[in-house]
């Protein structure tokens, strides 16, 4: 099961933890997955079939460029942090 | 006053040794004229008023911001720009010496750079860091932090015809 | 000087300081920059810009433009296409596409000074410029928020009345918050508790601007078929593709995109400014159209760095241990969301081990140009405050201020404040070789001439290294020399730094892999070139795609001998068999017989590269202070950084001395000098003050490579975190030659002067 | 651009007469370093050009034995190239070599420094302590206006229409005459002003004692600045450390600056005292090595 790293303001939605191990195939899943045991948090992290605008996913380090489809297996960590350069700008580019 | 009521002004010059005749709206600056009218586009724009040095040419033997200086001003005078310091025979020194030091990256800021350091080295052939440092002062560069720059020149005036 | 953690491999290319492939055409003038571009028929545009920092348009009325002699075409925002889809993937990310397109040119109301609010063609510039004069709006002038504290301050003017902010996951309305979010790890409460020192500071930064040469500008054809072409000077070919589409509403598959030359970006020109409107002036007038921006307008409406407030609390015990550290990060977004607080935040505590950390960012939005990358983008306005502080609790405990980093500093495995864990990382390194520079290992002669006082200061800086999305192209001539094709725009010497990485692996010389840079058609896709990626991905690519050359080589040498290919082995530019050690051929004798053996030979390279682990920098500067006058000069300047590995060792140093003397320009004299109206005061090269070179003194480097494991030969990425340090590290200086501390960028004469004489008076 | 017509005169009546015609709407060309730069960016539009650069007087540059001609258009590289310029006005070589750049120095003049009538001005504070005289042409022929009263506020001067700025008369300097003028800038090139001070003294024989002194302030006024009192405070006196100090104070006080991006009220007034006691220093030094 991948370790997932809950924001801080999601916190309060897994009894304060920091983080869980949550399983999932792909980033998708574990969103999914991270949703039906603690409800609420899947509209804080995913719209559609997307992640939510200004939100980056950073998997064993690396922020995704897969999305949502991004595999994971049981050694995976993954964070959910703001976008490098935020989020709502055509230049859009994630990096300087 | 529509642009139509001003004559443009027929002008005689030699640009880079090649004798020209021009015909120029009298507004129109010698930078412009050199990259529009007469197509020599290695002379930059970096700000239009005089405070960056990109666009760097020599003048009479002066170096000059050409923006700061109307095309007609240039009627019975010597223009040299970036495309007058290589010879067929090769690079002048000091391109040499900016290669070889890496005193370029982006290089937009560099013809500006070479005019003013060709026109420095022709009047004082071994100038010293801080005599570099202020002849360039009015050639901005973003991006190499001056060094690479300042040693090239150096290197060029080590390098030149006068050392013996 | 270089410092390697390990014997330096046996390599023939990388490592050495070949001439830039580039360098001929740009010193000879010959180079094409965007500005340069003349295509056949081409007319001339500019835009009309709005005086105001914040307006309702009421009206606007071209028609005396439009009937000017020489105009050519009008537009305004309402020629603009509504974008269909308001959000569009960019990878990482996503762009709310009516923002964008807003930012380009106003329909309803305009968000800064400098806004675009129409646009001309004619014959010549001038009589677009001209023309422009005579378009008449009218402006419902609105109060604008300059900011932070202004725009989040009870009952301030609301820049965009549609924007919903997030609180820490709660959406909040009529406000100028565009995000605040929070990372915190441990109990920093109990962390304070137990430190013997705690310390808590407020700093300020002010906007200020990358400052490249070349302004920006764009050339554009809309052909009658509808298809684009766009000539500009871009970081990003694929991005300002895919804006550009986005923005016009149309498939990118309709529009070439050729970077030309570029001047300097620096982050600044990954966004599009001029790109959309160029292509529609020249729809509606069937030429090509070329736009030019003058420097005013690249000032007040291109992407500056935020201006910020920032909060550093930290605490630590005795030993120097730190214990806890909390971060507030308020960061101007400009006009439109999205500063780069994210990365401030992630990059703010990056060199030191602290179990327990708090960092709030508040992404703000106010009446400024919308801010866009710059070198480390956010980091600096971190780090200037976390440097500072950390410099006054090693002072408290007595400690040498390296001695008080390395023994905090962060290793592999540690996690930053955000996060994610540390992959291999040089920041122990570099501060060792900080610590035995020689210029640290100096001793400071305290007393300078008239009167004037000198100090020493030190500061660390960390930044990531992309990896993200590149391709190349390879072609071997019969020659035995290596056409290499890219689409990474070249800023800084790049071309040099990836056909070096492609010559090495193919075992020839630098001067026979030819690199170009080429078009949106004309290769595979590329991110931007930014993020510090470019060395280290399209130099990966170029590598994979060398690997396929040589394994298609051995086959033709295979088939010259009558060999299977796994019979032959190839090494250090020379094809042998196996078996037989004398019968060998040189990488250029199989390059002549490729038509002999199967035709032309190509390969490409395509990646999603990993990123490096990021690279940490530590600069020393030496300055002196005039106490009468409150000026300061840099006299002596150190910078050491991680390279993982420098491929061509003087672009590695370049990058070094540039960040070095931009941090600089920061430092002491560069912002926007913004009036109550929100008008930039000082939007001239004049006024704005970037360093000459009678600013900056020689700049001494120490290369340290830590190499990076992701990478074939070990790249970081090295083009960014040289701007973090050097704004602490002046202000740390001056505290050593003054006794006062600066919290307030620029550090100009007056504030050095007005800090003095505050010591004085409560001395 | 506001389009213009470009007139290259050669005699000081033909300026003279297209002044005359177009008025407000014309103006003279020297450096152009000023003018070309401020009709771009807006802040007037022009009809007419004049270049004076073909009339010969405005480019002469001549010495006899009562002093120095400069034209209004010669260029600040002529002034600090002559070494006997150097020697005898080194107030106005100060100013001649720091404005701009060299590019800028190559065209720039101090003709043109002072009819652009910017407080911040670098080469009209040294040629009011080197008691400089400005001749100016018009219609009813010429005459002669001292350069601390030919600003009258920000952009204004004493020309009325159809006259122009022909060249400066400087007295030839004293025995025991030194001058110097300083500026206080954020960088070390390419810079305007934030406080510049010139300052000259004449001593007495001994060479301590001085008789006559001036001082004049850029950028902290509306016009650049005699102060008449600072002056006259140190006719007399030794030139101590104290006295150079008090006239120091004076000056400040004679001081009216303002804010704006380039510097504060409370900066620029403590700038002037610290840059009247180095000019005065420095001109007694000159004075003494004369």
């Amino acid at each position: 099961m991948a370790r997932v790293f809950i924001p801080t303001p999601l916190r309060k939605l897994v009894d304060g933890m920091t983080d869980v191990r949550v399983p999932g195939a792909t980033l998708k899943e574990l969103i999914e997955n991270l949703e039906s045991r603690y409800p609420g948090m899947r509209q804080y992290l995913m719209e559609e079939d997307h992640l939510v605008p200004g939100l980056a996913a950073v998997v064993d380090g690396e922020a995704t460029m897969e999305g949502l489809r991004q595999r994971l297996d049981d050694e995976t960590e993954v964070h959910f942090l703001p976008a490098i350069s935020g989020g709502a700008n055509a230049e859009a580019s994630p990096k300087e | 006053m529509v642009l139509d009521e001003v004559a443009k002004v027929r002008v005689s010059t030699m640009i880079n040794g090649a004798p020209m005749e021009l015909l120029l709206a009298p507004y129109q600056s010698l930078l412009g004229t050199l990259r529009d009218t007469v197509g020599l586009t290695g002379t930059k724009e970096g700000c239009n008023d005089g405070n960056c040095g990109a666009c760097t040419v020599n003048l009479d033997g002066r170096i000059v911001d050409s923006c700061m200086v109307l095309g007609v001003e240039a009627d019975g005078k010597r223009v040299e720009t970036i495309e007058g310091m290589a010879t067929p025979e090769g690079l002048h020194s000091l391109q040499q010496a900016f290669l070889e030091e890496a005193a370029l990256q982006c290089g937009v800021c560099t013809p500006g750079f070479l005019v003013s350091a060709k026109a420095l080295l022709d009047k004082e052939p071994r100038p010293s860091e801080a005599r570099i440092r202020l002849w360039l002062a009015g050639n901005l560069c973003r991006c190499t932090g001056y060094d690479k720059i300042v040693r090239a020149v150096q290197r060029a005036s080590e390098a030149g015809p006068e050392r013996s | 000087m270089t410092i390697t953690d390990k014997p330096a491999q046996e390599y023939q290319v990388i490592g050495t300081r070949p001439i830039r492939p580039d360098g001929l055409e740009k010193v000879t003038g010959q180079a094409i920059y965007g500005a340069d571009v003349r295509l056949p028929g081409m007319v001339h545009g500019t835009t009309l810009r709005s005086p105001h920092a914040h307006a309702r348009i009421i009206s606007i009325d071209t028609s005396k433009a439009t009937a000017m002699p020489g105009v050519l075409a009008v537009i305004t925002g309402a020629d603009m296409p509504v974008a269909e889809n308001a959000t569009v993937d960019m990878g990482e990310e996503e762009a709310n596409l009516n923002y964008a397109s807003d930012k380009l040119m106003a329909r309803s109301k305009v968000v800064y000074k400098g806004h675009p609010v129409a646009a001309v063609a004619a014959w010549d510039s001038n009589t677009a410029q001209e023309a422009a004069k005579l378009i008449e709006v009218e402006y419902g002038v609105l109060k604008p928020v300059i900011n932070v504290d202004a725009a989040l301050a009870p009952n301030a003017p609301i820049v965009h009345e549609d924007l919903v902010g997030d609180d820490l996951g709660e959406k909040v309305r009529s406000t100028n918050l565009a995000k605040h979010f929070r990372h915190e790890f441990g109990d920093v409460e109990a962390g304070f508790k137990a430190s013997s020192i705690v310390i808590e500071r407020e700093f300020n930064l002010a906007t200020v601007h990358q400052g490249y040469i070349e302004p920006q500008n764009a050339t554009a054809l809309w052909q009658s078929d509808g298809r684009v072409t766009i000539w500009t000077s871009t970081q990003g070919s694929f991005g300002a593709r895919r804006a550009t589409a986005g923005v016009l509403n149309m498939s990118e598959s309709k529009i070439k995109v050729v970077p030309c030359e570029i001047g300097g970006g620096f982050g600044g020109k990954i966004g599009i400014y001029l790109e959309p409107i160029a292509a529609l002036l020249s729809k509606k007038c069937g030429r090509p159209v070329q736009l030019i921006m003058d420097r005013q307008s690249v000032f007040d409406a291109t992407g500056p760095t935020p201006g910020a407030k920032v909060r550093i609390k930290l605490g630590a015990d005795d030993s120097g241990k730190l214990l806890a550290g909390t971060a507030d990060l308020r960061y101007e977004a400009g006009a439109y969301p999205g500063s780069a607080v994210g990365a401030g935040a992630m990059c703010v505590f990056a060199p030191y081990r602290i179990e327990n950390t708090r960092i709030d960012g508040y992404d703000v939005v106010v009446n400024k140009p919308k801010s866009s990358a710059y070198r480390a983008p956010g980091a600096t306005q971190s780090s200037y405050a976390m440097e500072s502080v950390v410099d006054e609790v090693s002072e408290a405990l007595r400690m040498d201020p390296l001695e008080f980093r390395l023994r905090n500093a962060t290793r592999e495995g540690d996690r930053r404040a955000d996060g994610p864990e540390f992959q291999r990382i040089g920041n122990i390194e570099v501060q060792q070789a900080a610590k035995e520079s020689p210029h640290w290992t100096s001793e400071l002669e305290r007393d300078g001439p008239d009167g004037r006082k000198r100090g020493r200061g030190v500061a660390t800086g960390f930044w990531f290294n992309g990896g993200m999305r590149s391709s190349v192209n390879m072609s071997v001539n019969n020659d035995g020399t290596v056409s290499l094709i890219e689409g990474s725009v070249d800023i800084g010497g790049t071309r040099a730094s990836i056909s070096m990485q492609a010559a090495e692996a193919l075992g020839l010389p630098a001067q026979d892999v030819r690199p170009t840079v080429v078009d949106t058609e004309s290769v595979g896709y590329n991110d931007v070139t930014g993020g510090s990626r470019t060395t280290n991905a399209s130099g990966h690519a170029a590598y994979n795609a060398a690997q396929e050359v040589i394994a298609k080589m051995t086959g033709r040498a295979a088939l010259l001998w009558d060999l299977k290919p796994e019979d032959v082995e190839f090494a250090e530019g020379v094809f042998s068999a196996k078996a037989d050690p004398e019968l060998k051929m040189t990488f250029k004798e199989v390059a002549a017989k490729l038509n002999e053996t199967g035709g032309p030979l190509n390969a490409t390279g395509s990646i999603q590269a990993r990123g490096g682990a990021g690279s940490f920098g530590t600069h020393i500067v030496d300055v002196e202070v005039d106490p009468d006058t409150g000026k300061v000069d840099i006299v002596r300047y150190t910078a050491v950084q991680d390279a993982g590995k420098a491929i061509h060792p003087a672009y590695v140093e370049g990058q070094m001395q540039g960040g070095a003397a931009q941090g600089i320009g920061w430092a002491l004299n560069e912002e926007y000098f913004m009036n109550d109206q929100g008008i930039m005061d000082n939007s001239t090269f004049l006024d704005y003050r970037m360093p000459t070179s009678l600013d900056v003194p020689m700049i001494e480097t120490i290369i340290v490579e830590v190499p990076n494991p992701n990478h074939p030969f070990g790249v970081r990425g090295v083009g960014e975190t040289s701007i973090i340090p050097p704004v602490p590290a002046i202000s740390n200086a001056i505290y050593d030659a003054l006794g006062v501390r600066l919290r307030q960028t620029p550090m100009k004469p007056s504030r050095v002067l007005d800090a003095l004489r505050d010591k004085q008076d409560s001395a | 651009m506001h389009p213009f017509r470009y007139v290259r005169a050669t005699t000081v009546d033909e300026v003279v007469s297209v002044l005359s015609e177009y008025g407000p709407r014309a103006r003279c060309l020297a450096g152009g370093t000023d003018i070309l730069a401020q009709v771009r960016a807006g802040g007037y539009e022009l009809d007419a050009i004049v270049d004076i650069k073909g009339v010969p007087d405005v480019m002469r540059m001549d010495q006899d034995g009562h002093g120095l001609h400069i034209g209004a258009a010669v260029p600040c590289y002529r002034l600090y190239e002559d070494e006997q310029v150097c020697s005898d006005y080194p107030g106005i070589i100060d100013a001649a070599s720091m404005i701009g750049g060299i590019q800028i120095q190559s065209r720039a003049s101090l003709g043109g420094n002072l009819c652009n009538a910017s407080p911040s001005a670098d080469s009209v504070a040294p040629l009011i302590v080197h008691h400089t005289t400005a001749i100016i042409a018009g219609p009813d022929g010429t005459r002669q206006v001292p350069v601390e009263a030919f600003c009258t506020s920000p952009g204004q001067t004493v020309l009325e229409r159809g006259e122009f700025l022909v060249g400066f008369r400087i007295p030839k300097p004293l025995a025991w005459f030194g001058a110097a003028y300083q500026r206080f800038i954020p960088r070390n090139e390419m810079d305007i002003a934030v406080v510049g001070v010139g300052s000259s003294v004449v001593l007495d024989a001994s060479g301590e004692r001085v008789q006559s002194a001036r001082i004049a302030l850029a950028a902290v006024g509306p016009t650049p600045i005699l102060a008449t009192e600072a002056g006259a405070s140190l006719a007399g006196q030794e030139a101590t450390p104290e006295a150079i100090s008090a006239a120091a104070k004076l000056a400040r006080e004679a001081a009216s600056p303002i804010i704006d991006m380039r510097g504060t009220v409370e900066h620029r007034r403590h700038l002037v005292e610290v840059l009247t006691v180095r000019t005065l220093k420095k001109a007694v030094q000159r004075a003494r090595e004369v």
